[in-house]
């Protein structure tokens, strides 16, 4: 293999030493340095929702509900539920790698509303702040999903303080879908036409389609929650005229969408990941661009999969079970395409790959668990079992929080300027995984046998599988807490990683790393299909 | 060519090439703002119809009990002021500062109005004790005349959308009055040209958005099964 | 009910193991074959159409076949059979409370016998639960306000666990209890050991809220007669008809002026916040359990008797809706 | 692209067919149309609506992206509506 691109030095002046002092980030309009105060705002909100996490594992070692009380373990598990999804996963790859890489990817000089992109943060750490607050004033312990009338009526935690927490995030999700549309249809480099989006910007390009038109009507159920508990206006609560299956139509309505906010974005980094480190055109790319999109639209039609035994009718219930088929299709076509990218690449082991590589498989599993959650007859059985609390955390952590972690490794050099050490980082991932499997494997069996979600205790004959699942739970924070130690370590004694230590195609690797301030010394002009790797010079990575 | 192609415009942003670029970028981030207001619009419209469906003649009383004048007159002072803000869009454009002014401070004035006889609607609602809550009381117009007496808990109800909505309507409207004072000023100063005016625009969009919101709203509520 | 849904959950797990195990091998076997050490040239594949085409529709065969398999066993969960046992059931925070028909009362337990065909209509009293057992693969969430039916047939004797499935607040996991399958002999035992029979405590309510004031068999009765009211058409003073289920029954003592029998007067009082849904539940089993026997059969009575009205050795088998 | 410039007369116009199209409503909600009551005043709003968005915010004249945005907005409300409206229409179908 012949030498490295470029000689790995870090350039003079970028946008990290651009400025200094604590007003140069917290009034910046500069998109990379915003995507790091995601990064440390969202690796805060991750270790607090691991820490409720670590609660609910350990009380679940034992039958008995001995170590916490009811209440106490009923606000973990709901404070659990609404920090990571609203304050960790939502945001994680869009706001964090989104962020510094959407503008990058399209050569352009930052997104298209930069004031608007320091207010999203702003937004979310105002959200996440009056989230906090609620959690040290007394907590919730509605669950994540707040159905009434349980929370507008019965409760009696914070629970309008955390919905308004909610909000806020919600419209920090909501701009940052609108600057990312805005800036993917505006912004792009002199021939970047659509064909030539690298997947990364068509998958956000499909996510922030669900942040706008998904998350105002999260929004306003919210407020007529709030409205409802503070005024008991009787929307929602059947002592009052009002219909508590209509609370779930709407929330679903985004969260359900919601969830694929949660995946998409994992996908773009996968797609990245396996074409650079199979150094090869990803198999079959307007089928995996259309995907995403195919993905995002039909993702509004299947809400009602999550209400087959709540009262809804049946014949609604079967139309949302079909839609639910039909939007499993294009996952299917991403992972099969992905894998039928490997043929006959020349694939390289390094650590984001296998984060790739655990994804794939991950959430294969985690997807085709929901297939049986779509099928309603079977779902009957299984909802509100362990079994969905093991579908999503095999998509959402086995899926989602890989795809961020590899990307991360993966873009670590470019945000940083600093390789990872690699030898640290393979072992942590093979950590990830197995003590991923071992934590939520059991719970699937669990969830089969019967045993219901949201338990503070439970019967003896289920002690075995929950055991294994706190021992795998401890290994998992293991493979989490070793990233947050190295990369750190990376900032200092890291080696110089060069403007494209990977030697990958995307307008992103064209520049130094870290960039500078405007991204790119000139606009760069695009002549390529994405990922032709077989126009890229050979490169021997890093070490 | 025209000069809304230069580079070198003060107000133009270093991430943007040109007016052109930053204006159509401004007008379609506008546009897709509001979709997402119609979709917040939207979860109310819906749990709106869901309990209008299931509590027909209670929500058909209820609106009757509404001022249907004051809720005609509305909607034409919104549609006169939705006139106004697009003279005003258009003198923008052309660069009459003057004109842009007084149109600008016409359609605030329209909106004002709205929201002045707003506030007569909501406070003929408290002295009749129209509000949701525990004061609550609602006699039906038409002296229990009606096939089936209403349960007052199913009005209560639909003066709570009542509320609900004109409420998020009229939020809106105090919003787009701010931003109608804010423009008035900066227009007076003369920050609009010809060739950078997208804030005019713009919030000329947005104010129009909230009077199709209206529109909705006033069928919706003030002529449910008006012929009884 | 359960061998069906098995049926389809080994289903699932073959084709989740021959997906899964299918993708991991082909990675695996990719990964290595081709790794950069042995093949440092990676070939560009545009992608190819056929290729795309078949693993869309593949999925897709294999996924409308799983719907259709599916919905034909949610299908029949909806389906209560007609001959069914019936059981009352209420849930509140943080118990379960069943009333079997002849008017056994009990908290926490089911009895029920086995090979018998049982549906159980549960309200809630607060927010939502959910009945669930896992042995019978049955779970219906039950709502605030809506008399909701499930049922299933047990086929062993012994005992299985109930659960509360849907998160109630502090003590939703202590919302457990028993079902007991027993015997049929043996449930008969169980049924006639004593305790309070609803209808006779339906009876009580009826004398205590006075109601039996107006809904007197005579005459001059001012309210309409309850017997036979149950399953049996209702016109309404709108002009609509509706069938009278429980749902109707519980709604006409809690807001009667909300659904007005044709020909009466809106007199009748609001119950609503007067009593609970247990108290409810007896009051409606009792106006079900009123039969029309020729003495009470009212010459006045607005609406005639249901031609197909005959009556049935148990309690709540009569009145299905087809 | 510079931007179009909309005629006063064709703005002056619009508003006096959206005055006259919120006195007919009036009109029509005090004349039993059956069920076309609550139809006629939708499709009107609905009317009136369209011409708001064509003429006073410019959307017959802008790009075709513009469209797809309003047309999309639109249509993701039509399913929030549709879909849930069929769970309510068809709770009382007979199983
Ligand atoms: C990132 C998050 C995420 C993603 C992507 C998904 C994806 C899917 N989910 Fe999941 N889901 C959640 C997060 C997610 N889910 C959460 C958080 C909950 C619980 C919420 C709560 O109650 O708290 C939940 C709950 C949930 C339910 C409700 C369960 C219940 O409460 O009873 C259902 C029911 O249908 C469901 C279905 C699906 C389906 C069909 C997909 C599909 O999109 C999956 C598609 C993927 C594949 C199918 C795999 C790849 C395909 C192949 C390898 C080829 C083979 C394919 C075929 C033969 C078709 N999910
Ligand atoms: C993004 C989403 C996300 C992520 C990443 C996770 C991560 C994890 N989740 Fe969870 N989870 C949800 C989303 C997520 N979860 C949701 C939405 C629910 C439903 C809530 C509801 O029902 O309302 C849920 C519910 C849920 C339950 C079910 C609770 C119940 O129903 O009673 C369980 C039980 O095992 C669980 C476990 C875990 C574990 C072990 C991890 C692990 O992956 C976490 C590993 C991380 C760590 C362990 C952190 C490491 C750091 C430290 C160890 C330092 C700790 C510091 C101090 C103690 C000071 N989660
Ligand atoms: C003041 C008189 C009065 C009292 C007391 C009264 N009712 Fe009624 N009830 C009526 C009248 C009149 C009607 C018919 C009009 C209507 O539907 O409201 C009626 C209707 C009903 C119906 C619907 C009957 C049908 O044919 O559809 C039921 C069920 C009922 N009552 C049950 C009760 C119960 C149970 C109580 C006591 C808890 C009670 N009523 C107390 C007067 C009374
Ligand atoms: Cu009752 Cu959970
Ligand atoms: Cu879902």
């Amino acid at each position: 293999m012949s030498t490295a691109l470029t000689p790995a030095v870090t350039p003079r002046e970028h946008y990290l030493n651009a400025e200094y002092g604590i007003r140069s980030w917290l009034l910046t309009t500069d998109h990379k340095r915003i995507a790091l105060l995601y990064l440390i705002s969202i690796t805060f909100f991750f270790f607090l929702g691991g820490a409720f996490a670590t609660i609910v594992r350990l009380e679940l070692m034992t039958p008995a509900g001995d170590l916490v009380t009811s209440d106490t373990y009923n606000k973990m598990f709901t404070m659990h539920g609404v920090v990571m999804i609203f304050f960790f996963l939502l945001p994680s790859v869009p706001a964090v790698l989104g962020n510094f890489l959407v503008p990058m990817m399209i050569g352009a000089k930052d997104l298209a509303f930069p004031r608007i992109n320091l207010l999203s943060w702003y937004l979310f750490i105002i959200g996440g702040g009056v989230a906090s607050y609620a959690m040290i004033t007394g907590g919730v312990d509605t669950g994540w999903t707040f159905y009434t009338p349980f929370s507008t009526a019965f409760s009696n935690t914070n629970v309008i303080t955390t919905a308004v927490g909610a909000l806020i995030a919600g419209f920090s999700s909501i701009f940052t879908g609108l600057n990312f549309i805005v800036t993917i249809h505006r912004m792009r480099a002199p021939g970047l036409t659509w064909r030539r989006l690298p997947l990364f910007l068509w998958s956000h390009y499909a996510t922030s389609i669900i942040m706008i038109l998904g998350t105002p009507v999260l929004a306003i159920t919210l407020v007529l929650v709030a409205l409802e508990r503070g005024f008991k206006l009787g929307i929602f609560d059947p002592a009052l005229g009002g219909d508590p299956v209509l609370f779930q139509h709407l929330f679903w309505f985004y969260s359900h969408p919601a969830v694929y906010i949660m995946i998409l974005p994992g996908m773009g980094v996968v797609s990245e990941l396996v074409t650079a480190f199979s150094r090869k055109r990803i198999f079959g790319y307007s089928f995996v661009a259309a995907a995403s999109i195919a993905i995002a639209v039909f993702g509004f039609l299947v809400w009602g999969h999550h209400m087959f035994v709540s009262g809804m009718s049946i014949y609604a219930g079967m139309v949302f079970s079909i839609l639910s088929y039909l939007v499993a299709v294009p996952s299917a076509i991403k992972v099969f395409n992905w894998t039928a990218t490997l043929y006959k690449g020349a694939v390289s082991y390094r650590t984001p790959m296998l984060y790739a590589f655990g994804f794939i498989g991950l959430f294969t599993i985690g997807g085709l668990t929901g297939l049986f959650l779509a099928a309603m007859g079977l779902d009957v059985h299984v909802h509100d079992t362990y079994f969905v609390v093991a579908h999503f955390h095999y998509i959402m952590v086995g899926g989602m929080v890989m795809a961020y972690l590899g990307g991360l490794h993966y873009w670590w050099p470019k945000m940083s300027g600093r390789m990872y050490p690699e030898g640290w980082a393979k072992l942590s991932a093979l950590i990830v995984f197995l003590g991923f499997n071992l934590t939520f494997f059991p719970q699937f069996v669990l969830g089969y046998l019967g045993m219901p979600r949201r338990y503070h205790a439970y019967p003896e004959e289920f002690q075995v599988l929950n055991v294994m699942s706190s021992a795998g739970a401890s290994i998992l924070a293991v493979g989490y807490v070793l990233p947050m130690i190295y990369f750190l370590w990376s900032l200092r004694y890291g080696q110089h990683a060069g403007a494209n230590p990977w030697g990958s195609t995307g307008l992103e690797w064209q520049t130094t790393s870290p960039p500078p301030t405007h991204n790119f010394q000139e606009t760069p002009v695009v002549t390529e299909e994405p990922y032709a790797y077989d126009k890229m010079p050979e490169v021997e990575f890093v070490a | 060519m025209s000069h809304s192609q230069s580079t070198s415009h003060p107000a133009l942003q270093v991430h943007f090439e040109n007016m052109d670029q930053q204006r159509e970028t401004a007008t379609l981030g506008m546009w897709v703002f509001l979709i997402t207001e119609v979709m917040f619009f939207g979860g109310l419209f819906l749990a709106y119809l869901v309990y209008r469906l299931q509590y027909f003649p209670a929500f058909a009383a209820g609106s009757q009990s509404l001022d249907i004048k004051l809720g005609a007159v509305n909607t034409a002072v919104l549609i006169c002021s939705s006139l106004t803000m697009a003279l005003a869009v258009n003198a923008a454009q052309v660069g009459q500062r003057k004109k842009m002014v007084t149109f600008l401070l016409l359609t605030l004035a329209l909106g004002g109005v709205f929201l002045g006889i707003k506030a007569v609607e909501y406070h003929e609602k408290y002295v009749h004790h129209h509000i949701p809550g525990p004061a609550f009381h609602f006699e039906d117009v038409h002296g229990g005349s009606s096939s089936a007496a209403l349960n007052p808990q199913n009005v209560q109800l639909f003066f709570s959308f009542y509320f609900a909505m004109t409420g998020m309507h009229a939020l809106h409207m105090v919003i787009g009055v701010g931003l109608l004072t804010w423009l008035v000023i900066a227009g007076w100063r003369g920050r609009f040209t010809p060739e950078y005016h997208s804030p005019v625009e713009n919030v000329g969009l947005y104010w129009h958005f909230v009077d199709i919101i209206w529109i909705y709203l006033f069928p919706l509520l003030y002529l449910i099964s008006r012929h009884h | 009910m359960a061998g069906r849904v098995d049926a389809l959950y080994f289903f699932l797990v073959a084709l989740t193991a021959f997906f899964s195990i299918g993708i991991f091998l082909a990675i695996l076997y990719f990964a290595v074959k081709y790794r950069r050490a042995k093949h440092p040239k990676a070939e560009q594949i545009e992608g190819s159409l056929a290729v795309e085409l078949t693993w869309t529709v593949i999925p897709l065969g294999i996924a409308m076949a799983i719907f259709v398999w599916s919905a034909s066993v949610y299908y029949s969960y909806a389906r209560p059979p007609r001959d069914a046992l019936q059981i009352y059931g209420i849930g509140k925070q943080w118990m379960w409370k069943f009333q079997h028909a002849d008017g056994q009362t009990e908290i926490n337990q089911l009895h029920v016998p086995v090979g018998r065909d049982v549906k159980v209509t549960l309200i809630s009293q607060d927010v939502i639960h959910s009945f669930f057992v896992p042995a019978f693969r049955t779970k219906m969430d039950v709502l605030p306000g809506r008399y909701r039916t499930t049922w299933f047939r047990p086929t062993r004797t012994g005992t299985y666990h109930l659960f509360c499935a849907e998160y109630c607040g502090t003590q939703h996991s202590g919302m457990i209890g028993k079902v007991v399958v027993m015997e049929p002999a043996e449930y008969e035992a169980w049924l006639s050991g004593g305790g309070d029979q609803i209808a006779s405590a339906g009876e009580r309510l009826f004398r205590h809220f006075q109601c039996i004031g107006c809904h007197r068999a005579d005459s001059g009765a001012r309210g309409p007669d309850l017997a036979g009211l149950f399953g049996k058409t209702v016109h309404l003073a709108d002009g609509t008809t509706l069938n009278a289920d429980e749902g109707y029954i519980r709604e006409s003592i809690l807001l009667p002026k909300s659904k007005l029998v044709a020909g009466f007067q809106p007199i009748m009082p609001v119950y609503q916040g007067q009593m609970n849904e247990e108290e409810l539940l007896r009051l409606v089993t009792y106006i079900k359990s009123l039969r029309l026997s020729p003495l009470n059969v009212n010459p006045m009575a607005p609406v005639p008797p249901p031609e197909e009205f005959k009556p049935v050795p148990n309690i709540g088998a009569e009145g299905e809706r087809p | 692209m510079s931007e179009h410039i909309v005629p006063k007369k064709t703005y002056l116009a619009v508003w006096a067919a959206l005055l006259a199209f919120t006195a007919l409503t009036v009109l029509l909600a005090y004349i039993n149309l059956g069920p076309l009551n609550p139809v006629s005043a939708l499709a009107i709003a609905t009317v009136k609506a369209i011409m708001v968005v064509l003429f006073f915010m410019h959307v017959k004249y802008s790009t075709r992206l513009m469209k797809v945005v309003v047309v999309s907005g639109a249509f993701w409300l039509l399913i929030l509506i549709a879909l849930t409206l069929g769970d309510y229409l068809t709770r009382l179908w007979p199983v």
